[in-house]
């Protein structure tokens, strides 16, 4: 038996570790770091309907422990994804997960019905979070009615499971866990960014082109943990958990509190190795904390409220 | 191909004004590297890696020689490491200068922390025997470092922007006085290079090119600049940093 | 002239300079590390109606950058407060701000009462987002008729102008700013802390004892600066800027993105001396960035909406 | 009074399993401290200080003896200072133990990592003349230390929790064949004091306890305790840490 096995819907994941979307590219360049198989699953950066080419730069400032991003979904487009980058993706035995987003409910429906006709891609990502678009993005994420209705039609769209990916930058995380369960989500992926912003003092101005960024890195990870915690007492679908995880010990932190997988972003530019790093080290940290199996861990800290 | 590696500091000192020049072995980094690479150094306690260029190799003693001006938390950081310390780099990073077999003359035009990879571009053509012209850029007098060095590989114009040293000015502004070249190498601040590619318009060049980075590698996106072929942007941090100076818009 | 000095309803500050509610207590224990006399201003511990004793320990965790705390508003209640706590900060020739707090609007409009009949305090900062008490707290900062109600109610009693300081756990925090400013705040108070959660891995449960804590210190300065700066672009009343604030370069960033005061919370804690320090840097900080005065760095980061 | 102190690192060793003695030279802090009084120690990276008791103090040469447990981040962070470094630190912190001039036994129970303030105690004592008798706890052999030189003090029973070395079980279990005493003092964790203080309910006692910190001043009420008093609680880190057995609720 598998100690590091977990099951999600759609996904057979021979471990929880995965690296988070846009954080990863497609997977080619830390191929030359490690074998890409030894990863549970890849979340890819973000498709859209067409191609993309983001935010002006400056696209990234650092943060105490942290980083903002604005990238603005720079993508080549569903087409060439599919094309191009799955293809290289489906060469390692690991899981290919799709995140998809788009400035309108059809851009999404078109995003999702693309990855239809791919069989390489075991689920979608729905990112109705991503601050820094602004055409509607951000009106997705925080509007539970929004949610909920991208979520409908996106799963009506497609045939594999979706995993909604909540945004943190809400009053009432619950509530937007539960209208996207309602609304037939199979999963959920939190969290995205914080909304920040850095001002550079020699110019007066925001750092960041965008002027605003998504926070993440371990300034985030407190967030993430409360969320996840407040979110798993109320829901019954699973939770793909992500917010400053750079160490085992952080993706036992996660399971604790209900994720059943665990998403690291930022921690893959201050270690290439991290994924791998963790997947190595996991099975010592579950041990040194008396578990037997990473299963046995999900949601142990979490009381029903 | 990049690799992380662990690196022995060998030496630290300040050349000029907030300037450090590091010294540092590492075997793989000495034997990879080309002119125009850099490494992505990590700094504990900063969750970004801070691109540094390559200013020098040492085959026979496996070293590699680092300029960094101190800028912000970690350059300052980096500045404070001591003889005997390692760190951790993912390298050599980038593309590199291109160096045309059949050229004769070569422009060297470096501005600030953009003269490093200009040093290690020098004595490569100088090895692969070609004439350097360098013209070198600073703030003023107490930012001057290399001089010498650059001296001894040909001919050496310094320029500061207040006159305390050197001719006075810009590095754009002696270049009409600059006699035939085959092909122009230039990295500095994005100003610099806007305004060498501008004045230099039409010849053959090629820049290198700053930005902030994120993952350093090519997969996050952060350090795009717009280009004018058929995908759109290029990537500083693995197409780059270096560039023909016609394929990009500053 | 001083050039530290701002000019805010109600408060002639010789600088912009304040230790933060619940960081500083009511002063006596800074006061035995150099003279409160040196501050803007002094922000005392929340008060409430009657005494309170908070919640179990283990109260505050660290984190990257940060701590939880989950304090749970201690304090000797209003009357003690006004009758040993104001007359000691009063020897100090600084400004005092009494942070008010309640679990019902008649209990903020009994404690706004009660500061009516002392001549020492200067202002009211209303805690409408305190995320360690039950009763009320969250969801008066959390919802703009309740916070626009606590408001008016409070200012209806006060003869003193009244501060409101926001949650930044909300979906939208311009809306929260220009709710309280419509029921007659004078000013703002940004931000309080972010929601968070730490999990002790060898007891599998939550570390605090209350669960959840109020996550502060650098780790969340950019999610202060940008709805700081979100608020500047579309409110009138003046800002008090916090959250993570701990060096000259932090003050000059927040006076950038809006801030016409800036408190400081937790660095008091990593360094006792910090306001002290901070104050006796700001001059030469502001001369780095080119400005003659504190007055003319508010706001300059910002480009109207 | 609370001072905010620069400390030279005088020597780092490890005295037993994961357990550090750290000596410190600082002269305010030398003359100051009393028995059961910690420094508040700023480790960088780290948004909190770390409470550490004073275990020993040597006014002539103006050095201060910490001992500490590795547990996480800091503590680690910390064993790694060398000698030669210097620690930024509040103190001498808290109240310190109350010590009855009458008195002419006294028992000390340490436990674990609360031995460390039970030998600075133990040798004030014993310059006051008083007999000491010491019980002190540990895990398990490899985690021992100090005993040798307790024993130099007076009458000291080791117990370990494994019965690897001395005594088998807790400190509890063998104070029934302690002989009489006046006072006795206990520091450790929470569960153990709370044995302590049952087992020895009614007696003349002082405990030191720990909880979280944030201030350490007294300004942010993180690390109260229940205490029978008006008021109704009291605050480790300035009311104690060490507090009469009956003032408390553990
Ligand atoms: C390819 C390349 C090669 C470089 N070579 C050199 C060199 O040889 N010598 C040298 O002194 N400097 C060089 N730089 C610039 C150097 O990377 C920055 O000065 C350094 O990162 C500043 O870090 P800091 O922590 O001191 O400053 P901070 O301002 O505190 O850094 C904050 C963040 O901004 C980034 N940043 C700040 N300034 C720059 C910049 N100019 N370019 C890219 N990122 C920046 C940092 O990496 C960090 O992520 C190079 C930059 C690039 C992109
Ligand atoms: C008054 C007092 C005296 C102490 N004296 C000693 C001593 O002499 N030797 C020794 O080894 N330890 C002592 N401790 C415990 C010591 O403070 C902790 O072991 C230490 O803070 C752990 O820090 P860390 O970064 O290694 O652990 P982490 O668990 O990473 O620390 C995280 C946070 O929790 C706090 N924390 C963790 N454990 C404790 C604890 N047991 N008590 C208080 N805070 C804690 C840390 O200070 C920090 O804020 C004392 C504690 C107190 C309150
Ligand atoms: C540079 C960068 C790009 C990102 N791009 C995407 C994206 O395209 N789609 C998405 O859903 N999330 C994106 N994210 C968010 C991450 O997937 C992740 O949710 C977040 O960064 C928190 O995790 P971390 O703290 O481990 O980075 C991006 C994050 C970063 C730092
Ligand atoms: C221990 C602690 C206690 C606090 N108590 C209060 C309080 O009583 N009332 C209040 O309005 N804010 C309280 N706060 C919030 C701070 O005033 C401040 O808004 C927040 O910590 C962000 O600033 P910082 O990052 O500088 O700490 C408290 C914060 C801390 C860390
Ligand atoms: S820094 Fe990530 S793509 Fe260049
Ligand atoms: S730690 Fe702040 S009151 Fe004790």
């Amino acid at each position: 038996m598998n100690k590091l096995a977990v099951e999600l819907p759609g996904l057979s994941l021979k471990n929880p570790i995965m690296p988070a979307s846009g954080c990863f590219g497609f997977g080619r360049e830390y191929s030359d770091f490690y074998d890409l198989s030894k990863l549970g699953a890849v979340i890819m950066k973000a498709a859209t309907g067409e191609r993309r080419l983001g935010n002006p730069t400056p696209r990234v400032a650092e943060t105490n422990s942290g980083m903002l991003n604005a990238i603005g979904l720079q993508n080549p487009g569903v087409e060439a994804i599919i094309r191009e980058e799955v293809p290289f993706l489906a060469q390692y035995n690991t899981n290919i997960i799709a995140n998809i987003a788009g400035s309108t409910i059809e851009e999404y429906e078109e995003v999702a019905l693309a990855f239809n006709d791919t069989e390489d891609v075991q689920a979608l990502e729905l990112n109705i979070s991503c601050p820094n678009v602004k055409e509607g993005g951000i009106q997705f994420g925080t509007d539970p009615m929004m949610a909920a209705r991208v979520t409908e039609v996106v799963k009506k769209a497609s045939n594999l499971p979706v995993y909604v990916k909540l945004s943190p930058n809400v009053s009432n995380i619950v509530e937007m866990a539960q209208a996207v369960e309602a609304a037939g989500a199979d999963g959920l992926s939190m969290i995205n960014t914080l909304t920040g912003m850095q001002i550079h003092l020699p110019t007066r101005t925001p750092l960041l082109a965008n002027k605003t960024g998504g926070l993440s890195g371990s300034a985030i990870k407190p967030i993430a943990i409360r969320m996840i915690y407040e979110v798993k007492q109320h829901v019954s679908i699973p939770i793909i958990g992500m917010g400053g995880v750079s160490t085992a010990e952080d993706v036992v932190e996660f399971l604790l509190a209900g994720a059943s997988g665990v998403a690291v972003g930022t921690a893959n530019f201050t270690n290439p190795f991290v994924c791998s790093d963790i997947i190595d080290e996991l099975p010592r940290t579950l041990k040194k904390y008396g578990f037997d199996s990473v299963k046995e861990v999900i949601g142990k800290a979490v009381t029903l409220a | 191909m990049i690799s992380k590696e662990i690196m022995q500091i060998l030496s630290v000192s300040e050349i000029a004004s907030e300037t450090v020049e590091m010294v540092l072995r590492n075997e793989y980094i000495s034997e990879q590297a080309i002119p125009g690479q850099f490494l992505h150094i990590l700094i504990d306690g900063h969750t970004l890696r801070r691109p540094i260029s390559i200013a020098d190799i040492n085959r026979e003693s496996k070293t590699v020689t680092i300029l960094f001006k101190i800028i912000g938390d970690g350059t300052k950081t980096l500045a404070g490491f001591k003889e005997g310390m390692e760190i951790d780099v993912l390298g050599p990073s980038g593309n590199g200068f291109l160096i045309e077999e059949q050229d004769s003359v070569v422009l060297l035009i470096g501005g600030g922390i953009g003269v490093p990879p200009m040093y290690y571009l020098a004595r490569t053509m100088v090895k692969k025997g070609k004439k350097v012209i360098a013209v070198l850029g600073f703030q003023s007098k107490s930012h001057v470092f290399y001089e010498e060095k650059f001296k001894e590989l040909g001919e050496t114009i310094v320029v500061t922007n207040d006159g305390s040293y050197g001719e006075r000015g810009f590095v754009t502004d002696i270049l009409g006085k600059i006699g035939s070249f085959d092909t122009y190498y230039s990295c500095g601040p994005v100003p610099m290079l806007r305004a060498v590619t501008n004045e230099l318009q039409g010849r053959r060049g090629f820049i290198s090119i700053e930005e902030r980075m994120g993952c350093g590698v090519g997969a996050c996106l952060a350090c795009v600049i717009p280009a004018t072929d058929e995908k759109g942007y290029k990537k500083i941090c693995s197409d780059g940093p270096v560039f023909d100076a016609r394929e990009v818009t500053l």
